[in-house]
């Protein structure tokens, strides 16, 4: 038993934790999330590289609302949303503990939000070399290129809202896209109302995605729509020196303002 | 900036503008007797701040050619601080449309005062030169048309 | 563990100034800093440039900047007030202008990203000197000074950012440090009349005159300068500000450098002074014991 | 079903020059939902609102669309008319043709497309108007007055007068504040004390006013007609019922020598003390810091000589809760201290004073008794120099503003000086003479000319002492820039007016914006220079701009008029075009998050958190709730609300989407 299985069988034959949220082997390699509440389960619990989805999407969950104090095995995409979520008020102060992991393996052991911000200062908040790359490729498009691009991506959607289900930024009861008085968005997968719930997902994460890539991630068809929100991040970052899942405070890039402001295009 | 210049090609225009400067402003026009375009139709918000992005993706997906936002000048703001969360959101929003290859220049925005009845005035006159150089927005047109099909279908 | 920073001499600490070039050097290698000169380094377009073409004056030093940029230097010293005061001015102009800028890029025929971080020599002295000061000096400048700032290095305040505009105080801290004891005087940031030190050096005569004897009369036993123009104008226009005054001037003129540099105990060849007009008779104590040593021979001695 | 009534009006040839008006009537009879629609002449005329009145109740309308000139104009007029014929107001919309139609276009075809395009987006928003009704606030008909200067003074008599309570509260032991300290005042010259003190007697005395001296703001919640103010009570370390106000322990304190901020730390005062004689209350408070006995745990010397026991070494700060409908913000200014002024030597050279300081000495109660003598050793200055707009008007240093009063009381200062010492000469530099008050240039003028101040047009560069004078470099711009050397006496400073310490911390407590300087900020600069942008708060005086005495008290009757006639109703009435939390069926009770990013996005700080209990008091969840008071319909909010749980009554999404829809099609 390696010391996270240890760590879990611990917490919960202690009788103060009664739920742990965290990873298993899957199926072809991948690891998926694991809800464990007995302790003779621990020995499931894995933590590797393979471990890359958000879980912070099922901390607010109604499933898990009655369990017992919960613990949550993140990796540094979880942790973040963590913070953004505290920062929205979805999660409370005390709630759960979260297990990290230090740079050299060690569990870190983090109880309160004040904990958790200060462990996610340390760790790194930009694309990866990859994700860096494919947002490159895209910007260096022509204007008519990147419609073309993206026209074909989205005429491929097919409105299965796995990109929605799968970012812990998107807890709305009812989502805009639901309504029907008036009809923001048209209800069929046709282009232009698939166009329009992108544009809107992407603007309602302003300030608010931690660049996950979850819900590209999430996406049956695989249409790379993690890069539209990618765009919104590093967008505040640049304009507004605002990065998601950093403060616990509620100071999200479009709820405040600087007199000072510069932008280029206002007549 | 795509130019799809079609002869006597005339845009639709609808601009959404702020109640306290740029609807005064507009009146101001109005009772100075200077002439502009007809293509701009105006709808009146109270404040900038309201101006909710999704209209912008409405306007367009009515088939509109241009949009026209115009609010307070910095400071200005009947409520203080509404146009500086409204240039925010557009700073955002304006990136993201060019990003997915939107024209973003079928967008104008802009500050005219209660004062700038004459701004106002140049600025749909310029906006609406604009728009004409740009040419019908075709591109977003034809998702309009293939959505309304698959609608009926 | 040598530093590397780029360095900018321009033309004074060249020709009139070496001294200043000199000790700033010698400062540098004593505290283990390497000073790599900006490459095919220009004119700086200075206080004439300015006058004749505003493009020009901005082309300039951006060139230079340029050039620091393309040798890959983050931070360059500059010691020359001047040189310092046009090229942060040029890149604060350069920054916020994009037109300009797009302009100047295309004379000098360059990118210029505008962040390289600009040291005047008191900022330098204040990064790579002032901690270490203490375990390398050899002698206490136990001496009444007058820090004389002149108009360049302080303002424009917006820009520069460095010291208060009126009554600034690095360089006394600096000199303090030092064991010195700064005068409080009136005339730190006063004109030297370095415009004109040319075309009217009756001007200079009487403006810097005033400045010489202000710091005489208050009991100064030195003058501290962080430029090559008031240096030149209190040391080498000496004699005319005698005439001006009407009265024998002797108080000697020191670079801030310099003055470090003797604390250090270095040679009167590594620091310089052995270039000035004004002899600088000024000797100082050692450090720990008694002993008096000499630096310049004077007379009573 | 909707029944709208579309009215189209020529406004003489206004509209009917380039919109054919009848084509725009007759196709707008034929949009779905319009029930009559008709043109007329002059729809705003008598007979005009008639027909609208008339088919309102002929047609029994839903909705009304008046399409005419800027609702700007005749909206009120038509939403009466309306209302008369018993259609609920806000079911009426007005369809601007005529200064975004037909007074911008030429007579053409495109016109009247563009006028029925317009009516045609008006019907569609009325069609989906709701009935609103005005919203009622209950007052409580009690001020509060923060800051007891002559602005609070005049304020909170004005409003006691009028027969409101007031609550007074000042942060330093006396009410008084800066003009307690002055000695004549311009342009009568007559004594600040004489004509203040009565007043602060009749503050203590008014059955209206409770006076809370040594006292500050805790905290402030609530809104407009219901504030609750928190309001601590500093420790006086006294019992005030007792006091008699006899002043034996005054006498007898040992520690004698702290400098008197009443005095500009030129007089000296006791541990225990009362800023000045006329001081109201006039009962002593112990300063803490320098009192013997809390530095070293003995001395009592107080407690025994009390004659009425009324000494209490162990008092606690406490703390009351008031009530109030409005409150006013009166907080003063402050100068500019030392730091600010390296080159003119303030702070390092005793005789360079500030403008405050030379008020002190030229008063009779002063620590002269009215001699102008200088601080450093007593003598007369033969020669003072002052120097206006010591920091004002300077924006390399951050203080753009011009004070406003140094012009004046400089030209008193000088003035005092020349009649106190005939023999003496006053010089003053300055940029300009800004003497816009009733008899001010009068005043400038006599300073000048009968009193011989000698003014120098140009700045002051700096200030050193040499041989025990005071050296004055400045230049004189009316000589073509001499460079001037005075060899002075004494420096006089007209320091810049700045926002009262603390500014900043009261403006945050109470929600009201300031400006970058920390002055508070008016609502309006021209139409509402009273009020803040929190309804239910009010301004006066110098704590919104550095103002003189006439200016002060005039925004100070000014605020209490406001605030009087705030409580002449019972209930505050205000428009309903407001943001509310949408709510819904259980189990959801609302689509609101309770993610409160709402709330740092209100210009007005008018949404705070509610919770939604069950039966038995259990909170089910907490969501976003909008106070109506506090709510003035921006709307920034609703746009901004991703779960689009927030709508604006009047523009709210149905509305605007039907708008844009309507606009843009049948085109």
């Amino acid at each position: 038993m390696n010391n996270l299985q240890q760590k879990a069988q611990q917490l919960l034959e202690s009788g103060n934790y009664g739920l742990i949220v965290g990873y298993e082997k899957g199926t072809s390699g991948k690891a998926r999330p694991v809800f464990i509440r007995k302790a003779e389960h621990a020995s499931k619990l894995i933590f590797d590289e393979s471990c890359d989805q958000n879980i912070a999407v099922y901390l607010y969950r109604q499933e898990i609302k009655h369990d017992k104090k919960k613990v949550i095995v993140a990796n540094h995409h979880t942790l973040k949303s963590i913070v953004e979520l505290a920062a929205e008020n979805q999660v409370f102060d005390g709630d759960f503990m979260v297990l990290a992991f230090a740079g050299n393996g060690d569990i870190i052991e983090l109880n309160t939000f004040e904990e958790i911000e200060k462990h996610v200062a340390t760790l790194y908040h930009g694309l990866t070399e990859a994700e860096a790359a494919m947002m490159k490729k895209i910007e260096d498009m022509s204007l008519e290129d990147r419609w073309a691009f993206w026209e074909n991506e989205f005429s491929k959607c097919i409105k299965c809202y796995a990109c929605r289900a799968s970012c812990p930024m998107c807890y709305c009861p009812t989502c805009t896209v639901e309504i029907n008085q008036p009809q923001w968005i048209s209800v069929p997968s046709h282009t232009l109302g698939n166009l329009e719930w992108h544009v809107m997902r992407a603007m309602h994460l302003a300030g608010r995605c931690v660049t996950c890539g979850q819900c590209g991630k999430a996406c049956p068809l695989e249409l790379p729509i993690q890069l539209l929100t990618y765009k919104v991040a590093l967008d505040s970052k640049q304009f507004f020196d605002s990065v998601a899942g950093t403060s616990i405070c509620a100071d999200n890039a479009l709820a405040i303002f600087k007199p000072e402001d510069h932008e280029n295009f206002i007549r | 900036m795509e130019t799809n210049n079609t002869n006597n090609f005339e845009p639709k225009v609808v601009a959404f503008v702020c109640n306290w400067c740029t609807y005064a402003g507009a009146d101001l026009t109005g009772t100075s007797r200077i002439k502009y375009a007809t293509n701009v139709k105006i709808i009146r918000f109270p404040c900038t701040g309201r101006i909710d992005f999704m209209l912008l993706m409405k306007a367009f997906a009515n088939g509109a050619d241009g949009i026209i936002i115009s609010g307070c000048h910095p400071n200005d703001c009947h409520y203080t601080s509404g146009n500086f969360h409204a240039r925010r959101r557009w700073m955002i929003f304006r990136n993201l449309l060019d990003f997915i290859g939107m024209d973003v220049n079928r967008i104008v925005f802009s500050w005219v005062s209660a004062a700038e009845g004459a701004k106002w005035a140049e600025v749909v006159n310029e906006s609406v030169d604009q728009f004409r150089q740009l040419g019908p927005a075709t591109s977003y047109q034809k998702l309009i048309k293939n959505s309304e099909f698959q609608e009926v279908e | 563990m040598q530093k590397k920073i780029g360095y900018y001499p321009g033309c004074s600490l060249e020709g009139s100034s070496r001294e200043y070039s000199e000790s700033v050097v010698t400062l540098a290698n004593a505290f283990d800093v390497e000073l790599v000169q900006v490459p095919d380094w220009n004119c700086c377009g200075a206080t004439a440039a300015h006058n004749l073409n505003s493009i020009l004056s901005f082309s300039l030093p951006a060139r230079i900047l340029a050039k620091a940029q393309e040798a890959e230097m983050d931070t360059i010293v500059v010691p020359c007030a001047a040189c310092y005061n046009r090229l942060t001015m040029v890149q604060h102009e350069l920054k916020k202008d994009d037109a300009l800028r797009a302009e100047v890029n295309g004379i000098i025929e360059a990118e210029l990203k505008c962040d390289i971080k600009i040291l005047n020599i008191v900022q330098f002295i204040q990064m790579f000197v002032a901690d270490f000061v203490a375990s390398k000096q050899q002698f206490l400048f136990d001496k009444k000074v007058a820090c004389y700032y002149g108009c360049l290095l302080v303002r424009p305040h917006d820009v520069l950012d460095f010291d208060r505009t009126e009554d600034p105080q690095s360089m006394d801290e600096v000199m303090k440090s030092l064991g010195a004891n700064p005068i409080d005087w009136p005339f730190k940031t006063e004109c030297c009349g370095a415009g004109m030190s040319v075309s009217r050096t009756d001007i200079v005569g009487r403006l810097s005159g005033r400045i010489v004897k202000e710091a005489a009369d208050r009991g100064a036993e030195a003058i501290i300068v962080a430029c090559p123009m008031c240096h030149s104008n209190l040391d080498m226009r000496r004699p005319a500000l005698e005439k001006a005054m009407g009265e024998k001037l002797t108080i000697p003129v020191l670079y801030i450098s310099q003055a470090i540099d003797m604390a250090l105990g270095k040679s009167q060849k590594e620091t310089g002074i052995n270039r000035h007009f004004v002899p600088v008779n000024i000797s100082l104590q050692n450090r720990v014991a008694a002993p008096q040593v000499v630096l310049e021979k004077t007379e009573e001695n | 079903m909707a029944r709208i009534g579309v009215f189209i009006c020529h406004c003489g040839e206004n509209i009917s020059a380039t919109v054919d008006c009848e084509k725009v009537a007759k196709v707008a009879s034929e949009f779905p939902g319009v029930t009559v629609s008709v043109d007329y002449k002059y729809m705003c005329s008598d007979p005009g609102q008639n027909m609208v009145k008339e088919a309102i109740l002929e047609h029994n309308l839903t909705g009304v669309v008046v399409s005419a000139c800027s609702p700007r104009m005749h909206e009120p007029t038509f939403r009466n008319a309306c209302a008369e014929a018993g259609l609920n107001p806000f079911l009426c919309e007005m369809a601007n043709i005529r200064e975004h139609c037909s007074w911008v276009h030429e007579k053409s075809d495109a016109t009247t497309d563009k006028a029925i395009d317009i009516v045609r987006t008006l019907v569609e928003k009325v069609k989906r108007n709701e009935a609103l009704a005005p919203i009622y606030v209950p007052i409580t008909k009690t001020a509060v007055v923060i800051g007891g200067g002559v602005a609070g003074i005049q304020a909170s008599l004005d409003i006691a007068d009028a027969g409101h309570k007031v609550v007074l509260v000042e942060r330093e032991p006396s009410i008084g504040g800066h003009m307690s300290q002055l000695s004549e005042t311009f342009p009568t010259l007559d004594c600040s004390q004489c004509i203040l003190t009565p007043r602060m007697v009749d503050v203590a005395r008014h059955p209206n006013i409770t006076l809370y001296t040594y006292a500050e703001i805790e905290s402030v919640d609530g809104s407009i007609g219901n504030f609750n103010v928190k309001i601590r009570l500093k420790s006086k370390s006294l019992d005030e019922k007792l006091c008699t106000g006899c002043g034996a322990c005054i006498q007898k304190c040992p520690v004698k020598k702290i400098p008197s901020e009443f005095e500009q730390g030129l007089g000296k005062r006791t541990a225990i003390y009362v800023p000045f004689p006329q001081a109201v209350p006039n009962k002593p408070v112990i300063d803490r810091v320098n009192c013997t006995y809390y530095i070293k745990g003995k001395c009592k010397v107080c407690e025994i000589v009390c004659p009425t026991k009324a000494i209490r070494f162990d008092q606690e700060d406490s703390f009351v809760e008031v009530q109030a409908g409005a409150l006013l913000l009166a907080t003063g200014f402050d100068v500019l201290k030392t730091n600010f002024f390296p080159e003119y030597g303030y702070g390092k050279y005793e005789d360079v004073i500030d403008g405050l300081a030379f008020e002190r000495l030229a008063s009779a109660s002063g620590p002269t008794k009215g001699e102008i003598r200088r601080p450093s050793d007593g003598e007369i200055p033969k020669k003072i120099v002052f120097i206006a707009c010591a920091g004002s008007r300077d924006p390399a240093k951050g203080i753009e503003y011009c004070s406003k009063i140094c012009c004046m009381y400089t030209a008193k200062h000088a003035m005092l000086y020349k009649h106190k010492v005939h023999e003496g000469t006053p010089y003053i530099f300055y940029m300009d003479i800004r003497a816009t008050g009733k008899m001010y240039e009068e005043f400038v003028r006599r300073a000048i000319e009968e009193d011989e101040v000698k003014y120098i047009r140009g700045r002051v560069s700096q200030v050193y002492e040499k041989n025990g004078k005071l050296i004055v470099r400045g230049v004189d711009t009316l000589l073509m820039g001499q460079p001037v050397e005075i060899e002075a006496d004494m420096v006089v400073l007209a320091t810049a007016g700045i926002a009262s310490p603390g500014s900043e911390e009261l403006a945050q407590k109470l929600h009201v914006s300031y400006d970058k300087h920390k002055f508070f900020s008016e609502a309006h600069p021209k139409l509402k220079p009273v009020e803040t942008n929190t309804a239910g708060i009010y301004l006066a005086g110098a704590c919104q701009s550095t103002k003189d005495i006439p200016e002060t008290v005039a925004a100070a009757s000014g605020a209490a008029a406001k605030i009087a006639g705030l409580f002449s109703n019972d209930l505050l009435k205000r428009d309903p075009l407001i943001a509310v939390v949408k709510k819904c069926a259980p189990p959801l009770y609302s689509s609101c998050t309770g993610c409160f990013m709402c709330i740092p996005v209100c210009p007005y700080q008018a949404i705070d958190k509610e919770e939604i209990k069950d039966r038995s008091g259990n909170i089910i969840k907490t969501i976003s709730h909008i106070n109506p008071g506090l709510c003035q319909g921006c709307g920034t909010c609703v746009a901004f609300c991703k779960s689009k749980s927030i709508d604006i009554l009047g523009y709210n999404h149905d509305q605007v989407c039907a708008e844009v829809e309507a606009l843009l099609n049948e085109w």
